[in-house]
């Protein structure tokens, strides 16, 4: 078993939909299915592994730094397996809500998408980086405009913008990266990076914060996400908070990390995250639709994420994991919901969700779970993250860190509160015949056991954590595995 | 260095057409031309003075006389990545222009920037 | 190799001056073909930068197909710019 | 306003662009792996055309995502401009000797095409290049004959058949107990046409899928309803 398994099945599946889209369409849907219950599998199998000892693939058999190598650690073993999971997640979702043509078009697309993350994931090469960088981002425009209205050929072009500025300065950042150390490989360009001059570097990395920046919705950089997020089909809303933004943050962080351990570059992290959060929960409060509400929402959830990473010492990574994937877990529970809610009142404004609890009460029951879940009430999930986010903030003795992000909570608890209250406290308006499907339910039931599973049991998950985070702060263990294994 | 020059000009020129163009095929325009501004400079980095290009294919070449292929071969994945945005961006444009009848960016409501 | 020392000045020029016409040329069409000729320059750069894979790639894509791409959308859509 | 602000910020990037630049040697020797790459292509690829090894074989991970950017765009293409009304081009016919020369040259740059796909490991060219030579002579046709029609369903399979190869070809360096993508055939002779393992499968596959793909694309954009 070997970790391309993550990389090639999906990319196979792309390549064979069309194939089977000739004989029969209800196959197409099933293939994704199938891919991802393989996927686990694979996650299963791989994970004990991964999480002790890091596995390094090499691909078409010429060592590293010549070929390129897949690093599967215990970073990669658990992003991997949570992409697989929403994946999943939200392939059973989309099963009975993309019913518009061309429907395996979406499959495809969907599959690319995955493909692209998890190479982001895996790789240990810059330039494999940007090829799937700009797969993920490709299929994450053309899903954007899938519903072929208006907004959304709006949205995925002013997306498609931004994005095509990210990927100009990667692409600039890497070449420059070349020309200085001539090489590409991770691992290798970090044990040569400290010859490059300071001036260099800088730029190189400023290169890559605003390339970077844009895809994991960093302040200034995140204009695009509001609206690709609320334009897209629900469940591609999911797969960007769930699976887009978290492969690239990533791919900045071990960037970071890896090369660019200046302490100045820690304290500008934690700034532009503070900034990116206030921002977009302020944002939030005022949206009048639901989705753009959920999309600011998740921008200033990847700030506190960023925040923690900026900090920068073994218990603030571990718990801007343990939010990352928290987080994936409660915006694509709620993006589920609020597709289905959207669905039934007919309007994407939040003021024509009022009564809708007693109509759908499984639904609303749903939503406000996943909006408890966010705020961070105790029995769930999402509380422990945001404690552990906070008390690491807090021994870093970044007081005012702390008081913005209490401040964020409260807002962010007002607004989905809100929100909920329209959904139970007002009174009846219209009532909707058509029923939620039971895949979208049974799609948004995983998502909440896990969730209340994670929450009774935090310390599970943290266990995997620790090395995850240790793999993340300790350069000189990933060179020496990914160079000399 | 004259190629170093000219590729950064060329990608100037690029962001130039797209922060302050109005036309969306403009903006795409722009975004190519940044595009081949960076590919020149890939190969412009990759080069050698005095050497061959890197394929042996007659005897008496010799590697120390050879082009780095490496920028080379990352232009060539570059290339077809930059195809791919275009015709993605392009059929964006066209969807656009049948929703709005116009291609101007002041007219379509919300790509103000 | 002392014809390319004035060549390639020339021929940096004539690119610079090509990408100043595609942005400023309102006629869409002429523009597109502001942007070709920035290709075939291109190629001929890659080719005296010993890259013949890539002035090949050039060539096809950048000239040819990327310009098809363009002018099939300003059939589709509007010729002029406003 | 705007154009002033553009151009301040577009001075920053350049002048850190630039002095970043000047700070490089210009035509210095190749060094680290692309050194190398050109010391060992032929002992451990069989293959002389060095960008073609790389491209291919030393980064065929890349290629391989490249093909599926292509793909994606195509599917994309596809999803976006997808239309149940469009389904004629909207071309005028062309003149007769338009007409008759497409036909005559039309094969010619199929078997050009091919011919550099085939030859990606000994000259210049490829699977890319000759995709889209392919994909040019299809255009071609297109534009003499209104009435030109490639066949979706053959264009599918062949874009489809092509892609699985691909894969197919990398699993199998994985079931041989190998590395995905690892080269599992003897590397022959350099500078004969069958020398190189893989890399000529593989660019041929890569040179049909290309081919296949850009048509598509073309043929949709073509198909599409004037807005």
């Amino acid at each position: 078993m070997s970790p391309v398994h993550f990389i090639a099945i999906p990319l196979f599946a792309a390549f064979l939909i069309p194939l089977v889209g000739k004989v029969s369409k209800n196959l197409v849907k099933l293939i994704p299915g199938i891919v991802f219950l393989y996927l686990s599998y694979v996650a299963i199998t791989l994970f004990p592994i991964g999480i002790h000892k890091p596995i390094v693939e090499i691909i078409a058999g010429f060592k590293a730094p010549f070929g390129i190598s897949l690093y599967y650690g215990p970073l990669a073993a658990f992003l991997t397996t949570m992409i697989t999971l929403i994946g999943f997640v939200i392939w059973l979702y989309s099963y009975k809500f993309i019913i518009r043509e061309p429907i395996e078009k979406y499959y495809m697309l969907f599959m690319m998408l995955i493909t692209g993350s998890t190479g982001i994931v895996l790789t240990g090469d810059v330039f494999n980086l940007f090829v799937f960088l700009e797969i993920t981002a490709i299929a994450a425009y053309s899903l954007t405009a899938f519903l072929r209205d208006k907004d959304g050929a709006e949205a995925a072009f002013k997306y498609l913008l931004i994005g095509s500025f990210s990927s100009t300065f990667v692409l600039l950042a890497i070449v420059l990266l070349y020309a200085n150390v001539h090489t590409l490989n991770m691992a290798d360009i970090a044990t040569k990076i400290s010859s490059v001059p300071l001036t260099t570097r800088i730029f190189i990395l400023i290169l890559f914060l605003m390339g970077l920046g844009i895809e994991s919705e960093m302040f200034p950089l995140n204009g695009w996400a509001p609206d690709a997020y609320s334009q897209a089909p629900s469940p591609v809303g999911a797969v960007f908070g769930g699976i887009v933004v978290k492969a690239s943050i990533y791919a900045l962080m071990r960037l970071i990390y890896l090369m660019f351990e200046f302490q100045s570059v820690m304290h500008f992290l934690v700034i532009m995250g503070v900034i990116t959060m206030l921002i977009a929960e302020m944002s939030a409060m005022r949206q009048q639709q639901i989705k753009r509400m959920l999309a600011f929402s998740s921008i200033g959830q990847m700030g506190l994420v960023i925040i923690a990473f900026g900090v920068g010492t073994e218990p603030s990574v571990r718990a801007a994991l343990f939010q990352m994937f928290n987080h994936a877990l409660i915006k694509s529970l709620l993006f589920f919901a609020a597709g289905y809610l959207v669905f039934h009142s007919g309007s994407k404004k939040i003021s024509a969700l009022d009564g809708l609890g007693h109509d759908k009460p499984i639904t609303s029951f749903f939503f406000a779970f996943g909006a408890l879940a966010i705020i961070g009430l105790p029995p769930f999930s999402g509380f422990w993250s945001k404690l552990y986010v906070l008390l690491s903030v807090a021994n870093s003795g970044l007081f005012a860190a702390v008081a913005l992000i209490l401040f964020s909570s409260v807002v962010e608890a007002i607004y989905y509160l809100r929100v909920v209250s329209r959904l139970y406290f007002n009174t009846e308006v219209a009532t909707d015949v058509r029923r939620t499907p039971v895949s979208g339910l049974v799609a948004m039931g995983i998502l909440t056991l896990v969730i209340l599973f994670v929450g009774f049991y935090p310390n599970l998950v943290l266990h995997w954590m620790t090395p995850a985070a240790n793999e993340l702060l300790n350069k000189a263990a990933y060179i020496k595995a990914g160079l000399f294994h | 260095m004259i190629y170093f020059i000219t590729s950064v000009v060329l990608i100037l020129t690029g962001m130039y057409a797209v922060l302050v163009k109005k036309n969306l095929i403009k903006i795409v325009i722009g975004l190519s031309i940044i595009d081949s501004g960076v590919h020149l400079l890939m190969i412009a980095i990759g080069y050698v003075k005095n050497a061959t290009a890197p394929i042996f294919s007659k005897p008496g070449l010799t590697a120390d006389k050879m082009v780095d292929p490496v920028p080379q071969a990352l232009v060539l994945t570059s290339i077809v990545i930059g195809l791919a945005v275009t015709a993605v961006a392009l059929s964006l444009v066209i969807r656009l222009y049948d929703h709005h009848k116009t291609l101007d960016i002041n007219k379509i409501r919300k790509l103000k920037w | 190799m002392d014809w390319l020392t004035i060549l390639v000045p020339f021929l940096s020029l004539l690119i610079i001056i090509a990408a100043g016409f595609a942005v400023y040329q309102k006629d869409l069409i002429l523009a597109i073909i502001g942007t070709s000729a920035i290709s075939v320059v291109l190629s001929i750069f890659f080719y005296i930068l010993q890259a013949p894979d890539v002035a090949l790639t050039e060539a096809a894509i950048g000239v040819a197909l990327s310009t098809i791409i363009f002018v099939i959308t300003i059939k589709k859509t509007k010729r002029y710019e406003e | 306003m705007r154009k002033v602000i553009a151009i301040l910020l577009l001075a920053v990037v350049g002048y850190y662009i630039l002095g970043t630049l000047l700070n490089l040697p210009f035509g210095q020797k190749a060094t680290g792996v692309g050194k190398y790459y050109l010391d060992s292509t032929i002992k451990e690829t069989g293959t002389v055309n060095t960008v073609t090894s790389i491209v291919v074989s030393y980064r065929g991970f890349d290629t391989l995502g490249e093909v599926t950017v292509l793909f994606l765009a195509a599917t994309g293409l596809g999803a976006i401009l997808f239309d149940k009304k469009g389904k004629k081009r909207s071309l005028q016919n062309a003149s007769l000797i338009v007409k008759t020369s497409s036909k005559m040259i039309y094969p010619l740059t199929v078997l050009l095409g091919a011919y550099v796909f085939v030859h990606g490991h000994l000259t210049p060219g490829g699977g890319f290049q000759g995709g889209a030579i392919i994909a040019t002579g299809t255009l071609l046709m297109f534009m003499a004959y209104r009435s030109f029609e490639t066949n979706h369903t053959a264009l599918t399979i062949i874009e489809s058949l092509a892609g699985l190869t691909f894969v197919s070809i990398g699993i199998s360096g994985l079931i041989w107990g190998y590395s995905f993508l690892q080269n599992i055939l003897p590397l022959g002779t350099p500078n004969e046409l069958l020398s190189g393992g893989i890399i000529p499968l593989i660019y041929i596959a890569v040179g049909f899928k290309v081919g296949a793909e850009l048509t598509t694309v073309l043929d949709t954009l073509l198909k599409t309803i004037k807005g």
